[in-house]
């Protein structure tokens, strides 16, 4: 199947219709919505199906193998979120907080994005390893963590250099200034480490690792059959609120909307490569490549609005959800799958090992 | 009964400020208050369709006119700038001075 | 079977037993209550199901076949909406307004009650045709639009005579409140095809159409085996709200209850005719007759409070709610399934059609 | 910090009226405002217990004193007679007057 | 308009004394207020994370003066002790008094 | 398998999973939680299920079985009560309220304590007489009741001496006293009695009862294979309110904390052994044991806010959620079910009876 047709196959799943139902429901101002408690609850069931899953394939396949592609994901999360500040301050000319906001969301990543990944792979018959999950929980904090530390730097630098000039204060309270933004920078740490979504889906996968394919049989119908079921719940809702913030897409301006195509897309590529080559299977690689293209768009608000409360949430949300999200479930998933395809397939690692380096 | 005339201080904000309010509050040893989600519009925007992190709550607090000054003027620094915020004051009687300190 | 024993094997479904428990519960003063929640969701979760049924069956049958039912209901929708009025203005002596409401919630159709119909029939073993859910979204605005714009002229005569009359305003103030009305009929026109149970409906239905029996079939489990006990779940709330409405029952007057019991009754069993006239199964001649006997209690205070403010509420919710939704699915589902049942056995409907013929 | 004195407008209808104040407010140029539903009790019985439709809203808006009289004239005037309402007024100080016209 | 002045009063109270709350307006031939559930800190802790029980709840009361005394007596008097509750009270100005009586 | 090993092989379900990870999500103060709607949705649905499924079970085995152990529990249940109060107030020197409050926490019933313990039991592929819900039901308010009568009679005694030794008022006023004292008893009564736990239990029992196995097949999907996955869900939201209420747990007080611990312990193996006396299954004699081992802690402070407003619901709920709750499913009911296993297989009933006798 050639990639037009796959992406077409791909449209025509429930869980893609019905997230463009929803942004059409939004675009003609229908009252539809899902209840909030409904909307609120379908993630954490999402991350503990996921969990759990991961959790019980961790314990068939051990954690070794899990090493290398977790260390390579952080690299690779880290590289990418630097990169981003530098395209977006540079380039975007956004200022610094907007700058690391942004970078962070596309650093870290989408577990709802992810969940449409499950299923997609599902769809086409494929699996993916289970550890991938542990990836997702460890990868979550790690740009914020980054993004946040850099940001405070600079904006000590900058308060320093300020009072410094101005003459006007005490060594002491330039210290005290670095204290608070210490408290500050390990309080978000703790936030960001608590969030829910962090929690569940690393408490999921140790349950899951502890309980196996036994103890999971009583409760696989509510947490792996009516996963995809769910997801087409939670995409309605989804549609809905990125068809709420297609207007502010024109605010976002052309730069952030190619950022928000062409970033994803170099990022996605790379993951794809980088996971087939130290070894990840067809599937795992579309996963790892998936983690890497993909923007967080519930976490992020939660750490960002506390971390870096000058930065514009209208920028970031509007962008990940508004126009990431839809594009990866789309397009980008279906491409990545196409690449991963292709490069299992034709022992293509080679030429991979010689294009991965040139690029570093 | 007679009724003692304290402030009402109404703060209604994005969601993710409510933490820094209370924060606040808890600076200047104020531990009652009560809250509560709402939907708005304001300088920022409809609020409260989607996520829910994109709601607005409402913090009141009941106190005395000494502190509110000092509240008030944390809050306005520090949150104005950057959270959708709005904050009003109001007068009310209650019966027992001593919860509000 | 007998219809006493039909009626008697349906009232012991869980569906009716959980319906008259929540008005029982309702009525000793219960706190029980399902959360706002899962009570606004589950009406969204049962139209996508019906939707998706719907859809995917006329994938399997085309759409050929529906032209003519379709029509039929709207013709027999818009005759019933006008029969209605002219009972509750002339015998009734309601007025105009609370007239025109009630014709149009009776005009209408309840998406609750065809789900409570569709479970009936997989109770009995009969399948209905799965356009009707087609019919169903397309009749929901009908009689709704019919009344606004009945009412509208109305409003506006009167106006213009009592105006007129008065010799106080010019003709262009009289052109304004005629554009005003009008305003308000697009507005209320636009409310009413944008309302959340017909874009899930449609929705749903455009969606099952495209996906088919395959596409499907990862999310059967939740949107077909779940589905009876949704309904029951739903059930009880709308027992208890219908429990809580029965004290107002009084007020609603003599005439109104057996308007209440009568007209879906008649409506009923005309569309059970006319459905196996033109052709229909015998589920789906039920399940027609059901669209033009139920009445609408979710989506009708929505529309009416908007376009007919001066109408009570009081009345076409209690009478739709509290009398004729229990009456249609304990007592008129099991008579409509014996008429269609004979109807469709004995070849009766030459009969039948001299009987329409000398009802028109 | 200067307090100026400006009007709390609250509306407390059924949540099928909420548009209806809503557009009223938009009509005179009013645009911030923060709802929430609730339950009550009225000259048109309990409410907020079954459907959603049923419930009620408040609307609560802080506006300068001379939009007031405009505003809760056309309310009364067009929603009194048919909708489940209530309006009531009181005095609030507000830092930022600019926020509310 | 002519805005009419009365009271506003206002209970916040954990979940379970909503009942009692009512019941005395009742007793007092009180029957319009509105409630709705908000979480809250006081004396008595943190309340509003657990369980729907373990929610607070605030009732609003327009009312005549007159009945303002015998109402607050009565709440302070029965309820004060024994559960988490504050009560406040406000000026507000209504169009028609004869709602509120 | 030993005590030990049974405690261990409890701990790795993912109830107790669930529950513990609950529980460190609150101690780290996560923000996870599940949405109100869902967890006040989900104690209805579980006590939906154990009605029907009890309702049925009763309907192949009929009524006659029930009326002794009915009339065990209901005598157990105003002993225990009894037993605790005088425990609760002469050793741990609580006042009158608090007294009879935890009394009758204590010996009122937990229904998701219940669920938990048939979860439990369909682990370990066991069953348990279906009436044992009909028992749950009657149960539920038995102590209160009794608490409730002993307070209201304990505090008109008080305030007859009170005003008699102050000589103040007339005889007429002490009566009114009492007439508020019995209204209000009354209202309480009707409270508790009509409370949604009783209510929709009952109600579905009558329904289980009146449907039977193949009228319940349609919901079966929902109603049966969904229970332990929802069990999961709920329990994840009381292991982060049991986490919330740890801190309260130094306020309790030693004396409390052992007490929430061996009074279920004493309860619960009486239950046990005296409903192997009267012939209850292995399985049953589990349940029945956890019936009176179990405290409540949803229904109770509802019931007791109003009926006992004087009582500390920090002292009441910490102890019977924070304590006794979990010890319940992690440790007793093991427990209970080693020793239910011993006595029903060592026809050790005969050495029974005569602990029971020495201890009455
Ligand atoms: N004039 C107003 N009256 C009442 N509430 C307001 C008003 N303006 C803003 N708000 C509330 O305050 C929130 C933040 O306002 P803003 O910062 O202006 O976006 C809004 O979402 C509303 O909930
Ligand atoms: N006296 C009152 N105090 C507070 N709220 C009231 C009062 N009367 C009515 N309300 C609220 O206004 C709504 C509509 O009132 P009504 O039009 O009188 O039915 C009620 O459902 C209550 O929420
Ligand atoms: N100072 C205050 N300002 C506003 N609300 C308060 C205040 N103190 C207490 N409350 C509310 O009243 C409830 C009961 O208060 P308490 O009886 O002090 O625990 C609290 O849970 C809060 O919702
Ligand atoms: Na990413
Ligand atoms: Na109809
Ligand atoms: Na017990």
């Amino acid at each position: 199947m050639d990639i037009l047709g796959l992406i077409q196959s791909n449209l025509l799943t429930p869980i893609v219709l019905f997230f463009i139902f929803g942004i059409i429901a939004a675009r003609i101002k229908s009252d539809l919505k899902i209840p909030d408690a409904i909307s609120e609850f379908l993630p954490i069931y999402l991350l503990a199906a996921i969990g759990l899953h991961g959790g019980i394939e961790m314990r068939n396949t051990g954690f070794e193998k899990m090493l290398v592609p977790m260390l390579a994901a952080i690299g690779l999360s880290l590289l990418f979120t630097l990169n981003h500040y530098q395209i977006l301050r540079r380039l975007g000319k956004f200022n610094l907080f907007d700058s690391y906001a942004l970078a962070s969301t596309y650093g870290a990543v989408g577990a709802v994005t992810f969940s449409v990944g499950l299923s997609f792979l599902k769809n086409q018959g494929v699996t993916s390893e289970g550890f991938l999950a542990a990836v997702l929980a460890i990868l979550e904090p790690v740009a914020f963590i980054l993004a946040i530390f850099l940001t405070n730097m600079a904006v000590s630098k900058q308060m320093k250099t300020k009072k410094e000039s101005l003459g006007e204060i005490s060594e002491s309270e330039i210290g005290m200034g670095i204290t608070e933004t210490k408290t500050n920078l390990k309080q978000v740490l703790h936030e960001s480490i608590t969030g829910k979504a962090i929690v569940i889906l690393l408490g999921s996968i140790i349950i899951g690792y502890m309980i196996g394919e036994e103890g999971f049989e009583s409760i696989s119908i509510v947490f792996d059959e009516l996963f995809t079921g769910a997801i087409v719940i939670f995409l309605i809702e989804m549609g809905i609120i990125a068809g709420q913030r297609l207007d502010d897409i024109k605010k976002v301006g052309v730069f952030l909307i190619a950022f928000s195509i062409i970033m994803p897309t170099f990022n996605g590529i790379i993951g794809v490569l980088v996971a087939t080559a130290i070894g990840l299977s067809l599937g795992g690689a579309v996963m790892f490549g998936l983690l890497l293209a993909s923007a967080s768009f519930i976490a992020a608000p939660a750490v960002l609005r506390h971390a870096i409360p000058q930065a514009k949430p209208s920028l970031y949300i509007t962008s990940a959800l508004g126009i990431t999200f839809p594009y990866n479930i789309i397009v980008l998933l279906p491409i990545m799958f196409m690449v991963s395809s292709i490069v299992h397939n034709e022992g293509s690692i080679d030429l991979l090992n010689y294009i991965l380096k040139g690029l570093i | 009964m007679k009724l003692y005339n304290v402030k009402l201080l109404t703060v209604t904000c994005e969601i993710l400020a409510q933490k820094n309010v209370i924060d606040i509050l808890a600076k200047h040893h104020i531990s009652g208050y009560t809250t509560y989600e709402v939907e708005g519009n304001g300088a920022r925007g409809l609020r409260g369709q989607g996520l829910k992190n994109e709601k607005n709550v409402k913090v009141e607090v009941i106190m005395q006119e000494d502190k509110l000054q000092d509240v008030i003027e944390e809050i306005a620094r520090t949150l104005f700038t950057n959270f959708a915020i709005v904050l009003y004051v109001g007068d009310v009687g209650v019966l027992r001075t001593e919860k509000f300190v």
